[in-house]
């Protein structure tokens, strides 16, 4: 076993590591800290370090203990798993800068509990990645549902409790169905070891495939596809570091990853096709996009927009899945990392205007913008990006998905692509105007209010600066792994 | 053995059963269990079980009577059923 | 008619008696209030299954399971029965004596031993 | 309180009996019906009588808890004991058996049978009047 | 023959000499019961161990008792099904003499040191002599050993109510016993053996026979009975609820694991599985009750307004789990049920140390007095947040494992419904152990004055088994390879394998 | 709770005389039981143990555990009386 094999075990023990040392170090604020930015570093050198032999076509396997039958506790790092990871230790790094900043400004309490849950959220979102087969995969989802609760309830009031609990209840349940549908794979066909392409094709009859799907589906709750995204804006009642990293990256992302890695990698384009899985996709997805959207304009707290707008957002990630092309495939896994990092920069916005302000209502922030220039700015670019405007990277998979739905043949989704896209300027623009033009009712009420602190602003910054690096540079690190991973599953040779 | 007295015992036996269980009073009951045990031991040893016959008399109509009376001794004999 | 009835009667008229002494201390055991009264139900119950055991080692014509002189040709009966009931009544007699104690005991907390009273005495407190 | 001089005279009398017929019962146990579970128990009516006739106090007084206590546990002791040594000629637990064809003594395995009948018979006869001093006990400080 | 081969009979005889060693040691002074009974213990868990380690090399261990083979005498008999539940039982058991020694301080007052441990002592062994019995009558003495300890140790907490519950305990014990007695007396009646493998190679000839069906009716109502079975549990909450918490854990882990395990043996082994599916058709019922077991024992838990009531309707629940294989009754499923015989002991007994720890220090396991505990007892609470995630079946945990296992089996064996009641069902865990965890973690208890505010964690020699069952539970779901290579053989034994 | 405990008695009467019907006859010396362990008993006590009676050569030997048992649960009873009931004393 080479030194490599072991890396995407060191990408999850280190923030596991991290969370012991945080939980013994927790009196002393600075160490705590210190400890996770640390982490944070080492992770992000960790996958980085296995990025050449990734892009060079490889792939790390390692089986770290046979388990049940239906699968070891195996890692794979492979193309598509290596853009989730790489998502999630860049932001987590930001993130981590901007929590801390967001946390000692608001004077939060339980502050190592908070940076325990994270770092394990964060090994968990990362062991989803790097999961070789279905039941490595459903073993880190459990565990990510589990140590994010006590982030979604950290103000531990009794509305806290309620999300919490509405919370637990959405992702367990959608948990159950997933162990179902893992059971009912290996009954069907022995294995639940993830193979480019599938390997359902032919374990069982049509309605058979279409149920096991559908457990799947229910099983993806993370995914917060309508109606059962009723987890997502309860969630939002968390600080919003844990807003802005787990329920716009790591939680849905891990969701929309195991959807797309189901697509892709158990059941296999073709025999999607051949069982109309496609058609329902779309048909789930065109509804959550259209309807997220409405939900979005009418919502006038800041953070339920966005949450409302993760919604939308998600969608489309399965919007391309559901075209079953390759260029909706490639659209759909360019979307996870495009989305991650403008999402993230709205919701850090979110954060420092509440930190900054204490508001969280769209219609108190008229006006802060003339005291927050940089952060309003920041939130405009970010917005443009999500309507998928250029310079921005949002237009990148917005046009793969175009031409996805074209090769497709479901032209109207493109319908639903123009219309979503108008529906995102209608709830965006309205904030942006709100922050950056209207005068504020009451002058002296924003004399105190000023830039968040620099742990908090930069982050903004960076996140907004790498997706306007993606547009430019499209092809390094994410367009050429997705790249690579189509290739795998379509079976044709890596370009 | 002769079945007729073998009949008859049990019925007694039977008898003494019901009369212990609704007897209201609970020394008169406990003598009664121990009347049934001993018939009980009777009948054993007319089944050839001798040592089982000797035990019975001796830990059911002897020991068991005895507990039994002083435990009601420092409860009560009265029993509402 | 005879042979039927013997078979049905005569044949296993032991098992019968048997099996209503049971049903009767299986009745005071369950039903009885009286806490004392449970207890004599499950004397009543535990010798009946010893009868029952008994019963089974029954042999026609035999004699006790003690060896005769020499010489002496007997038909003994099973003496596997005896020595399981043996034990049994072991038993019965422990955990008479243990139910015996929990009641003083219970009267001790309480002051009365049967169930009505237990409940009105629990719903006091 | 007073207690019935005919009673305390018959007793007195019949106690000596009792607990010699008691331990004729535990030898007896390998020839006829009897063996140390019933002279156990027949010994320990000896103690009711005495109780009856004395009082508790009176009877607890001079076989204490101590006793007791040795009794019921070297009568087990007695039991189990006999049972290991068996392993030592090479046989199993309680293989009686086997200490017979070491020792080369005949009947051997119907004494030990009568040892373990005795060991029987001090645990029964022990725990029982353990038992009725302890329910016969209605309350008063106990030595 | 070595001292090694008469490891089985030192198991049970070494132990009897033990408690009369705690007797009379204690006699002369009472700080001794507790070393004797730890090391006695503790060499019961090492001897199991080899026991278990000889059986995996070299097949079924068995020992005739005086040298006289069945049919004539008893033996004892260790496969790796009663290997792995003797290792299993004797660990608990370790962990519960361990944790003991502040309880009985605290709930059942020096004065019955001697009683407590003399009784603690045969107790275990009685339920070690209940497990590696091969004879069906030697199972019933050792049954009745146990429940008569187990009786005076609930009523040891020495509370009014703890009387009653044993009382109950005592007189559906005596109902259990008496059915098995009664259902023994019919296989003796139908084969003339008391051996179980001689039974079990006797019975197929009388299998049409009305007193089989009967022996094994009682048999099965009666072990119910003392397994604690929906719907025969109604001794279990009080019997649980009212004891000291040493004695709730032995007997909510232990004593209710060795039920089961009766019940596995007499329906697996005496009976087969030719019976239970042709001859007598019962896996569906057993299914279904179990089923309902599952459901009902859950939904109770969560309305209950006291920790350990509340942990005792779990055990309902979970022992359905157990049942639930019994029901499916093939392969995989059985994988599951003796995993889950393990698996909840070991969560369960983690479960109970804290609700005994949270009254040692605070005085009550009344759920609404305990907010914020988390805060004075955080590594109680932790420990409490791993077994409960293993209750729950969060993987990696063997909770998960085992109930991977069952809904496998089911599924293998085409109950597709059932499959899908376990796993919804299962969620139902999250019912109540969620309501602990958000009132431990996350309800501020600063507005009580006294109570949890001023308590601290527990003793170490309570501490330390807890949190090493806490932590087995992730480890043992962890390395289940490891255990799967003793639970396949075992449940393939069970179904008539090798 | 009467009418309960009739209907369970009444249930386990079912069973116990269903179950009657098909025992052996009483007295029956071809009964399984007699036949086979008990038959085995008389057979070999006599040259096996040397005593002369056949329950007490089963109980002290042939299944000796068995009465070690019903020792220990004597014991166990003892034992457990004194801890419920017995007041002050060491035990």
């Amino acid at each position: 076993m080479s030194d490599i094999n072991l890396l995407p075990v060191v990408a999850i023990a280190v923030p596991l590591l991290a969370s012991v040392l945080i939980l013994l170090v927790g009196r002393y604020e600075n160490i705590r800290e210190g400890v996770t930015i640390t982490a944070a570093v080492a992770m992000l050198g960790t996958v980085l370090a296995m990025l050449p032999s990734i892009l060079s076509g490889s792939r790390i396997t390692i089986s770290l203990l046979p388990m049940v039958p239906g699968g070891d506790f195996a890692l794979r790092v492979d193309a598509f798993g290596m853009v989730f990871a790489l998502t999630a230790a860049t932001l987590w790094l930001l993130n981590s800068f901007y929590a801390i900043g967001y946390m000692r400004a608001r004077r939060e309490h339980a502050q190592t509990r908070f940076y325990f849950c994270f770092a394990v959220a964060i090994a968990a979102a990362v062991g989803i990645a790097f999961s070789e087969n279905l039941l490595t995969l459903f073993i880190f989802y459990e565990i990510l549902t589990i140590i994010t609760y006590p982030l979604v309830v950290h103000i531990e009031t009794p509305e806290a409790m309620r999300a919490g609990r509405k919370y637990l209840a959405y992702l367990l349940v959608g948990g159950v169905f997933l162990l179902a549908a893992l059971v009912l794979t290996y009954i069907l066909t022995g294995t639940t070891t993830f193979v480019p392409g599938g390997f359902l094709a032919g374990s069982g009859s049509t309605i058979v495939l279409q149920v096991l799907f559908l457990l799947f589906m229910v099983g993806f709750v993370k995914a917060a596809w309508m109606p059962l995204h009723g987890w997502l804006p309860a969630a939002m009642i968390a600080p919003t570091p844990v807003s802005a990293f787990l329920h716009a990256v790591a939680v849905v992302t891990a969701g929309v990853f195991g959807i797309v890695r189901i697509a892709g990698w158990v059941y296999g384009m073709d025999l999607m096709a051949s069982l109309g899985l496609g058609t329902l996709l779309a048909l789930i997805a065109s509804f959550t996009i259209i309807t997220a959207s409405l939900f979005a304009l009418t919502e006038d707290n800041l953070k339920l927009r966005l949450a409302y707008s993760t919604v939308s957002q998600l969608s489309y990630i399965l919007l391309g899945v559901s075209m079953l092309s390759i260029a909706g495939m490639t659209g759909a896994m360019a979307h996870i990392p495009i989305h991650a990092f403008l999402k993230i920069t709205l919701f850090f916005v979110a954060g420092a205007v509440i930190v900054s302000t204490g508001k969280e209502y769209i219609s108190e922030m008229k006006g802060i913008g003339r005291n927050m220039p940089v952060t309003a700015l920041m939130f405009a670019a970010a917005a443009i990006g999500i309507c998928g405007l250029p310079p921005l990277s949002g237009i990148i998979s917005k046009i793969y998905l175009a031409v996805g739905a074209v090769e497709g043949g479901m032209p109207v989704l493109l319908l639903v692509l123009i219309a979503s896209a108008v529906l995102n300027a209608a709830y965006f623009f309205p904030v942006i105007y709100t922050m950056m033009l209207e005068r504020p009712d009451d002058e002296f009420s924003l004399a105190a209010v000023s830039e968040p602190p620099l742990t908090m602003l930069i982050p903004i910054i960076l996140t907004v600066a790498i997706s306007i690096l993606i547009f430019f540079y499209p092809a390094m690190p994410f367009m050429d792994l997705i790249d690579i991973a189509i290739a795998e599953i379509t079976g044709s040779v890596i370009p | 053995m002769i079945w007729e007295l073998d009949f008859a015992l049990l019925l007694f036996m039977i008898f003494c059963a019901i009369a212990a269980i609704t007897v209201r009073d609970l020394l008169h009951a406990t003598i009664i269990l121990s009347a049934y045990s001993l018939i009980m031991a009777v009948i054993w040893s007319e089944m050839n079980a001798v040592d089982v016959a000797f035990t019975e008399a001796a830990v059911g109509a002897g020991i068991t009577t005895v507990l039994f009376i002083a435990a009601i001794a420092r409860t009560g004999r009265r029993s509402s059923d | 008619m005879i042979e039927s009835f013997y078979e049905l009667f005569f044949a296993r008229y032991n098992y019968w008696m048997a099996i209503i002494l049971m049903l009767i201390g299986l009745y005071a055991l369950i039903a009885k209030q009286n806490l004392v009264k449970k207890l004599i139900g499950l004397n009543i119950f535990q010798t009946a299954i010893f009868l029952f055991y008994i019963s089974l080692g029954e042999v026609r014509g035999g004699t006790a399971p003690i060896y005769l002189p020499e010489g002496v040709d007997a038909l003994y009966v099973n003496p596997l029965p005896h020595v399981l009931i043996l034990t049994a009544i072991v038993v019965g007699v422990s955990v008479t004596a243990v139910g015996l104690s929990l009641i003083v005991r219970i009267h001790e907390e309480y002051g009365v031993i049967d169930e009505a009273g237990l409940l009105q005495e629990l719903r006091r407190r | 309180m007073r207690r019935n001089v005919i009673i305390k005279t018959v007793s007195r009398f019949l106690v000596p009996f009792i607990q010699v017929y008691a331990l004729y019962v535990i030898v007896h146990g390998a020839l006829g019906a009897g063996g140390g579970f019933q002279g156990g128990v027949v010994f320990a009516a000896s103690f009711i009588l005495m109780i009856i006739a004395f009082g508790l106090t009176c009877v607890r007084e001079r076989f204490g808890y101590r006793w007791i206590v040795m009794l019921s546990a070297l009568g087990i002791t007695i039991y189990a004991t006999i049972g290991l040594l068996c392993l030592i000629p090479g046989g199993n637990y309680l293989e009686y058996g086997s200490i017979e064809a070491a020792l080369g003594i005949p009947h051997l395995h119907g004494y030990l049978i009568d040892a373990v009948e005795i060991g029987i018979g001090m645990t029964v006869m022990a725990i029982m009047t353990s038992i009725i001093y302890d329910m016969g006990d209605t309350g008063g400080e106990s030595p | 023959m070595t001292l090694i081969d008469h490891l089985p009979v030192f198991l049970i005889a070494i132990p009897i000499l033990a408690s009369l060693l705690i007797l009379v040691a204690g006699w002369w002074d009472r700080r001794l019961c507790y070393p004797i009974s730890l090391v006695t213990i503790l060499s019961q868990f090492g001897a199991a161990v080899i026991i278990l380690a000889q059986v995996m090399r070299e097949g079924t261990v068995r020992y005739y008792l005086g040298g006289w083979a069945p049919p004539l005498g008893i033996e004892l008999a260790i496969d790796s099904f009663n290997g792995f539940i003797l290792t299993t039982i004797l660990l608990l058991s370790a962990a519960a003499v361990i944790y003991a020694r502040r309880s009985v301080e605290h709930e059942v007052g020096p004065e019955k040191t001697i009683a407590f441990y003399v009784l603690f002592q045969l107790l275990v062994t009685g339920l070690v002599g209940m497990t590696i019995t091969g004879d069906i009558f030697n199972l019933y003495v050792f049954l009745e050993i146990s429940s008569i300890a187990a009786y005076a140790l609930i009523a040891s907490a020495r509370k009014p109510r703890s009387y009653l519950a044993s009382f109950n305990y005592l007189i559906l014990g005596s109902i259990a016993g008496g059915f098995i007695l009664i259902g023994t007396g019919n296989l003796y009646a139908a084969t003339g053996a008391l051996n179980m493998l001689d039974i079990s190679r006797l019975l197929p000839a009388s299998f049409e026979l009305a007193t089989v069906h009967a022996g094994f009716l009682f048999l099965v109502i009666g072990y119910s009975i003392k397994a604690a079975f929906f719907p025969l549990h109604i001794w279990l909450p009080d019997a649980y609820a009212e004891s000291p918490s040493a004695v709730t854990i032995l007997i909510s882990t232990v004593m209710s694991k060795v039920s089961v395990y009766a019940l596995f043996r007499i329906i697996f082994t005496i009976f087969t599985t030719a019976y239970i599916v042709d001859v007598f058709p019962v896996t569906g019922f057993i299914l279904f009750i179990a089923t309902v077991a599952m459901i009902a024992g859950a939904v109770i838990a969560i309305a209950q307004s006291d920790l350990k009531r509340m942990l005792a309707y779990s055990s309902v629940s979970q022992i359905g789990y157990i049942m639930f294989a019994l029901g499916v009754a093939n392969q995989v499923a059985l994988e599951g049920g003796i995993l889950h015989i393990l698996g909840h002991a070991v969560m369960k007994g983690c479960l109970f140390m804290v609700a005994g720890l949270i009254i040692y220090r605070v005085g009550t396991s009344r759920l609404s007095d305990l907010g914020g505990i988390a805060k004075v007892m955080p590594i109680s609470c932790a420990a409490f947040a791993l077994a409960g995630a293993s209750m729950i079946g969060i993987p990696p945990t063997i909770g998960f494992m085992s109930k991977y296992y069952l809904v496998l089996g089911a599924l293998e064996a085409g109950h597709w419904l059932y499959a899908a009641i376990l796993l919804l069902g299962s969620l139902l865990a999250v019912g109540y152990i969620w309501r602990f965890i958000e009132i431990a973690y996350f309800r501020d208890g600063r507005d009580r004055g006294s109570g949890a505010a001023r308590t601290l964690e527990a003793p170490a020699s309570m501490l330390a088994p807890m949190v090493a069952l806490a932590l087995l539970c992730l480890f043992l779901g962890i390395f289940v390879e490891g255990l799967m290579e003793i639970v396949g053989p075992a449940a393939s034994l069970l179904l008539g394998g090798a | 709770m009467k009418l309960k405990a009739l209907l369970a008695v009444a249930f386990i009467g079912i069973i116990l005389f269903w179950a009657a019907g098909d025992l052996p006859a009483f007295g029956d010396p071809e009964a399984p039981a007699t036949r086979y362990t008990g038959k085995l008993y008389v057979d070999l006590a006599l040259s096996d143990i040397g005593v002369e009676n056949i329950v007490a050569a089963i109980l002290a030997s042939y299944r000796g555990f068995d009465t070690l048992g019903e020792v220990v649960v004597i014991f166990t009873a003892g034992i457990s009386v004194a801890l419920l009931l017995r007041r002050g004393g060491r035990l």
